[in-house]
């Protein structure tokens, strides 16, 4: 059996135990159905609502995605800008953590009259959740330079702009992937979010609105297996991302190479 | 004996009658120490009673109750404190909107919890539309801007008082209830376990709260409104005294069958024609077993409108 | 020597580091340009740092800095250490100055291939840094220096991790390259022999605080040839070195 | 003047350089003040409304710092669990970016039955909201070590555990302490979504309730002197964790040094 | 050589890295308990590979590795970076081994400040690595490993960044600790003369895939005098180390 394959199966299993899990706990202690249904349950009702809740995931999945694509380039912008000139940090910063800091159900008003459209809205509020932790990361990759590489930049004259595209970027790269990653889930619950607080029903409705009218249906076997097919799709989300890091940063020669190593005797 | 007792908002006059039970006492000479929680937006409210976190709570509507039975979680309704629903829409003077009929063709903003309720019936009965929907998050802003266009969903008691206030207009409320979504609101909903065992507290706490209820509407309702204020610091005298006006004006607690039988009133023929209703429109399952989702022991019984008069012939 | 037609003048310079270590000491350095100087001292007396400091990467605390001429490109310096951005190949570092000076990509090409075969190394072209033995990383580095064709060529120990028959390769293409450009260099080194036979006059440095102490003339014209390291003129001008060195005093 | 003093007035003027720009806009475009009031009134209701919005600040605050410690104590554990056995990666990451994908208000009702006292299911909620991009930054730096560090902790004989005291954490401080400054933010906004959720108004009201009554009654001036009390808290818990990072930092000789350098003549 | 009571074993090692490079091909080399050996090479021959395999830190594409004795604290290796952990300074950073191979705090101590006088950096106890030069990193990656106490000592290039003097100072101790303890040595060097200075034999190693093309045995008896640095028979041996490296061919 070959390294992968194992992993593999090593990962399922480590499911299938956290799921075993699961069930055990919600029948040893004999939780009600409607407050943490089993995984069984859980399951069946996925599958029963499947026609409901994957065109919903579809429409959640949209906005998270885009959301994300948002939030990455502004982040990695405001970044740069940030790391560029001091006056510049100076503005980006307070503005950058007080959206950070302020819900968005309380932002969502303004949004919501400002902007007509309200997919576009929900992936404003979204992208909002999610761009802090790449700036944040943009931002002290950029500043964490090898000082000799950089004094390398400055011997041949090399302008703000060059230093930046060849010298700082590539060198915070393993930082920025690493904000991505995060901005990866968190563009997702944030579209959950925006959702929740800019209330989209109907057909183009998200996951949230069918975890909030599950919730009040008290079906809430429906609404967990809305929140598995959030987490599977977050999961996948995550798993692509570390993925896709992993191969840049191989490719770059970035990565932390593990080489083939003996075993202790030989 | 100790009763912990959701709502399912935050403090305002819409609970004035339980507060007033509480300040003055009445509970208490009833043998009851009641707590009373606050809810709030995101307050997961049914899932805190159906789990024991709550003795007590109150549904917003009987769609609510419903889904009690339909999912098998054992909570009943026992008395509805709200005759009629306070939800309404509110239109500029100027927009044209003088009944649902004139709805066609405005945006309309639409809480996505209410989308599943009485927008169902809006939309059925007037042939309106989800494309006019837009989303309300209980700011009026988006209204605001556009009066002309948006109509915008509200509680008559609170929502008519800001935009008077900040929009400087009367607007025009179009009561739900007149609409013919005729749920009843403030349905007070316990657990079947403390129904069994405690019948007799729940009895007195319904029995204390009606009168809560005449005291507030009817007597003096400084003590309520202190607590409320000291539960929820942004109410203001203000505020509290026009919504109870409003639910004195609209008779949203003591109207209909509460004329007769009490504050807290509920008949079969309600419970019953609500659900036809739900069916027909979709929002409920036909076959359920809907009589399980009340019991009318509790109310019905005049409670309390002898204090009525009383106080009726004491102003 | 006269500061006018000087490459690097230093004059009375002092560097305290934050720390509080004093590692120059009013030192004073004049090279005349197209000259060819050797700085020899002991592990830790301040070479790096003076050589920082003439290259203009650091500030000393106190005394005066000058070179002619000046701005990008017309100084180099080979690192201690090889300093290469691991996210390019081979090729790429050693176009990397040349990009930044603005060079035609052609010419970069040329210039760029020249100095990596001058280091043998034409054949690890498209390996990355990681790929290379430590020895074939400080001859990047070196290649990468070279291939700006600079005006003042400033190397710290640019050959102390190659092997003898290399290290002299190298030290004899450095010279030829020297005859025909004259640029200015200063080269640290710690092979007194290296010294003796590159320079045309060794600096000897002592430490705590860092200072020149010695200057050793080599007047044995350029180019020259092998012969010269088995002459006795070469045996007594490298014990002259070593003596000075001793006399210097290191840590041990 | 020092280099610090011109640092803060430069501060200082930007900050109110963009106040100038909020009010010169919300003048310019007549922006409502039920939609967006400009910062005079903000800073006018600010102050009348002192003696409401400052305990509800302390009450905010207090729960954010407590569930910033509760996440950034659990992530670096799981991470350092993660990375100490693939095994437990394999648990804990599944687990980890569900709870991060989530939103608050669908898991509030599980942790509000299950936890009695409300202010412990708060700090719970915020620190679920805080605790991911600690954790993942933290398994990024973990990774990320040199190799032949590395060699020379497998060379003599190291355990899993002294590799990871002596080599690994160090040496992933700079990406933990980064995944911690975004978490203090994130704290701050989890614990507002937390009260969202869990709705204690009354006396131990925290700013969230504040928000949300002052937009229902369209006392815009009030919630957005909320937000600004919230955006000021954030602003500070941002500037301390960055402050603390970079004394830690330099202390532990990991910063990337900014040396003195000369001008371009001399 | 017989492999009972060799220290170290290597047969048939060949090393093919993820980029397809062969380092070494069909390598041969056994150490036996208490030998002083050198290996010289053009760079990029495998020398560092070859020590990495032989400490037990990569494990080669084929061929067989066996050490005596074996385990923590047996085989101590002087890489031909520093590497030194930055957050720590010189004390902790020669302690490090000692703590990870259990020693009592008192020990670690005076172990860890015997090493450091050895390498002349008592003064530098408390600097952390960034405030070292390059020597004095060096230095306190050698004292590092002399502070195990190995019975196997792998060193690459450990003395190419110190000057003259305090290169010849070391490789005296080196030997001195040497002749008292009597520990297995592997020495990477580059310089011809340290190697025949220091070592019992001279492996010549040749590139492209790294292999041991000569052995030169140097009969002289230690303790060695400075006396035969000078002799004539050095010489020849230098020489003859010399021309098999040049036979060797290195890249330029
Ligand atoms: N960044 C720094 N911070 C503090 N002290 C430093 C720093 N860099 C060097 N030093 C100190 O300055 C002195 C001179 O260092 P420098 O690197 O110039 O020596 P060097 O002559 O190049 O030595 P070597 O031959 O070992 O490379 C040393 O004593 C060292 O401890
Ligand atoms: N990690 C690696 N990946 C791929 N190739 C490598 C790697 N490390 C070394 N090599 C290659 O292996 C060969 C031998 O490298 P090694 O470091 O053993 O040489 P060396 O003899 O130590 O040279 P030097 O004297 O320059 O240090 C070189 O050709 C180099 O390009
Ligand atoms: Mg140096
Ligand atoms: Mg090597």
């Amino acid at each position: 059996m070959s390294g992968r394959a194992a992993d593999r199966l090593l990962r399922t299993a480590v499911l299938a135990a956290l799921l075993l899990l699961w069930e055990g706990l919600v029948r040893l202690y004999e939780v009600p159905h409607w407050l943490v249904p089993g995984p069984l349950a859980v399951a069946a009702e996925l599958w029963r609502a499947r026609e409901v809740l994957l065109p919903a995931l579809a429409v959640t999945l949209g906005t998270a995605l885009l959301a994300l694509v948002v939030a990455v380039g502004a982040a990695v912008t405001l970044g740069v800008l940030a790391v560029l000139s001091r006056l510049l940090e100076y503005a980006i910063l307070p503005v950058a953590v007080t959206l950070q800091v302020v819900p968005v159900v309380a932002v969502a008003p303004v949004i919501l009259v400002y902007v007509e459209r309200v997919e576009t809205a929900l992936v404003l509020c979204a992208a909002l959740v999610a761009f802090f932790p790449v700036l944040a990361n943009t931002i002290t990759g950029l500043e964490r330079i090898d000082p000799e590489q950089r004094d390398l930049f400055r011997l041949y004259g090399a302008s703000r702009w060059q230093e930046l595209l060849w010298l700082r970027l590539p060198a915070a790269l393993p930082y920025i992937l690493a904000g991505i990653r995060v901005a990866g889930t968190l563009a997702l619950v944030g579209a959950v979010v925006a959702e929740f607080a800019a209330g989209t029903a109907g057909e183009q409705a998200g996951l949230a609105f069918r975890i909030l009218e599950s919730g009040w249906r008290l079906r809430i076997a429906r609404m967990y297996a809305a929140l598995v097919l959030l987490a599977a799709a977050g999961l996948l989300l995550h798993g692509l991302l570390r993925q896709g890091e992993r191969l840049m940063l191989r490719r770059l020669h970035l990565a932390a190479r593990e080489e083939a190593r003996p075993s202790s005797s030989t | 004996e100790r009763l912990v007792f959701g709502l399912n908002w935050v403090a305002e006059a819409e609970y004035g009658g339980f507060y007033q039970a509480l300040a003055k006492g009445i509970y208490r000479r009833y043998g009851l120490e009641v707590e009373i929680r606050q809810g709030g937006p995101q307050v997961p409210h049914a899932q805190l009673l159906a789990a024991g976190r709550l003795d007590l709570g109150l549904a917003d509507n009987m769609l609510l109750s419903y889904n009690f039975v339909a999912e098998r979680v054992p909570v009943v309704a026992i008395a509805a404190f709200f005759q009629k629903p306070p939800q309404a829409l509110l239109a500029h003077p100027d927009a044209g909107v003088r009944s649902c009929e004139d709805l066609k063709g405005k945006t309309i903003l639409v809480a996505t919890e209410d989308r599943l309720s009485w927008w169902q019936w809006l939309r059925h009965r007037y042939g309106l539309s989800d494309s006019q929907l837009r989303p309300y998050t209980f700011d009026p802003a988006p209204f605001l801007a556009d009066p002309l266009n948006v109509v915008m969903q509200a509680y008559v008691t609170a929502e008519p008082y800001v935009v008077r206030k900040v929009g400087g207009f009367e607007p025009v409320v179009l009561m739900l209830a007149d609409a013919g979504y005729d749920s009843y609101a403030n349905i007070l909903e316990v657990r079947r376990e403390v129904l069994e065992e405690r019948r007799d507290a729940v009895q007195r706490f319904v029995d204390a709260s009606i009168e809560g209820w005449y005291d507030y509407l009817y007597g003096d309702p400084t003590p309520a409104h202190g607590l409320i204020e000291r539960a929820n610091p942004e109410m203001t005298d203000d505020l509290l005294a026009f919504s109870r006006s409003k639910l004195l004006e609209y008779g949203i607690v003591d109207s209909g069958d509460a004329l007769e039988l009490g504050i807290g009133a509920m008949t079969d023929a309600r419970w019953r024609s609500f659900y036809e209703d739900a069916v027909r429109y979709g929002v409920l399952e036909p076959g359920l077993p809907w009589q399980e989702a009340y019991t009318l022991e509790f109310v019905n019984r005049g409670h309390g409108l002898d204090l009525k008069r009383r106080l009726r012939e004491g102003r | 020597m006269t500061e006018t037609g000087a490459a690097l003048v230093l004059r009375g310079v002092r560097h305290v580091w934050p720390n509080g270590i004093e590692a120059l000491a009013d030192l004073d350095l004049v090279l005349a340009d197209g000259s060819f100087t050797a700085l020899v001292g002991p592990s830790g007396c301040g070479k790096s740092t003076t050589l920082r400091i003439a290259a203009g990467l650091l500030a000393p605390s106190a005394g005066e800095v000058r070179r002619a001429p000046d701005g990008p490109g017309a100084v180099a310096v080979v690192f201690q250490d090889p300093v290469l951005l691991p996210w390019t190949h081979v090729l790429g570092n050693i176009a990397l100055p040349l990009r930044l000076l603005g060079l035609p990509r052609a010419e970069r090409e040329r210039r760029a291939l020249d100095a990596l075969r001058l280091v043998g190394l034409d054949s690890a072209l498209h390996l990355h840094p990681d790929e290379l033995s430590g020895g074939m990383r400080m001859r990047v580095s070196v290649a990468r220096a070279l291939a700006t064709e600079p005006r003042l060529l400033l190397m710290d120990e640019p050959f102390a991790a190659l092997d003898e028959i290399t290290r002299f390769a190298l030290d004899t293409e450095l010279l030829r390259l020297w005859v025909q450009r004259r640029f200015t260099v200063l080269f640290v080194t710690h092979s007194v022999y290296e010294a003796v036979f590159l320079a045309e006059r060794v600096l000897v440095m002592s430490p705590r605080p860092g200072r020149i102490v010695r200057e050793i003339p080599v007047d044995e014209p350029h180019p020259r040839a092998r012969a010269f390291r088995a002459s006795v003129r070469f045996a007594a001008l490298c014990g002259e070195v070593l003596e000075a060195l001793e006399a210097a005093g290191g840590d041990p």
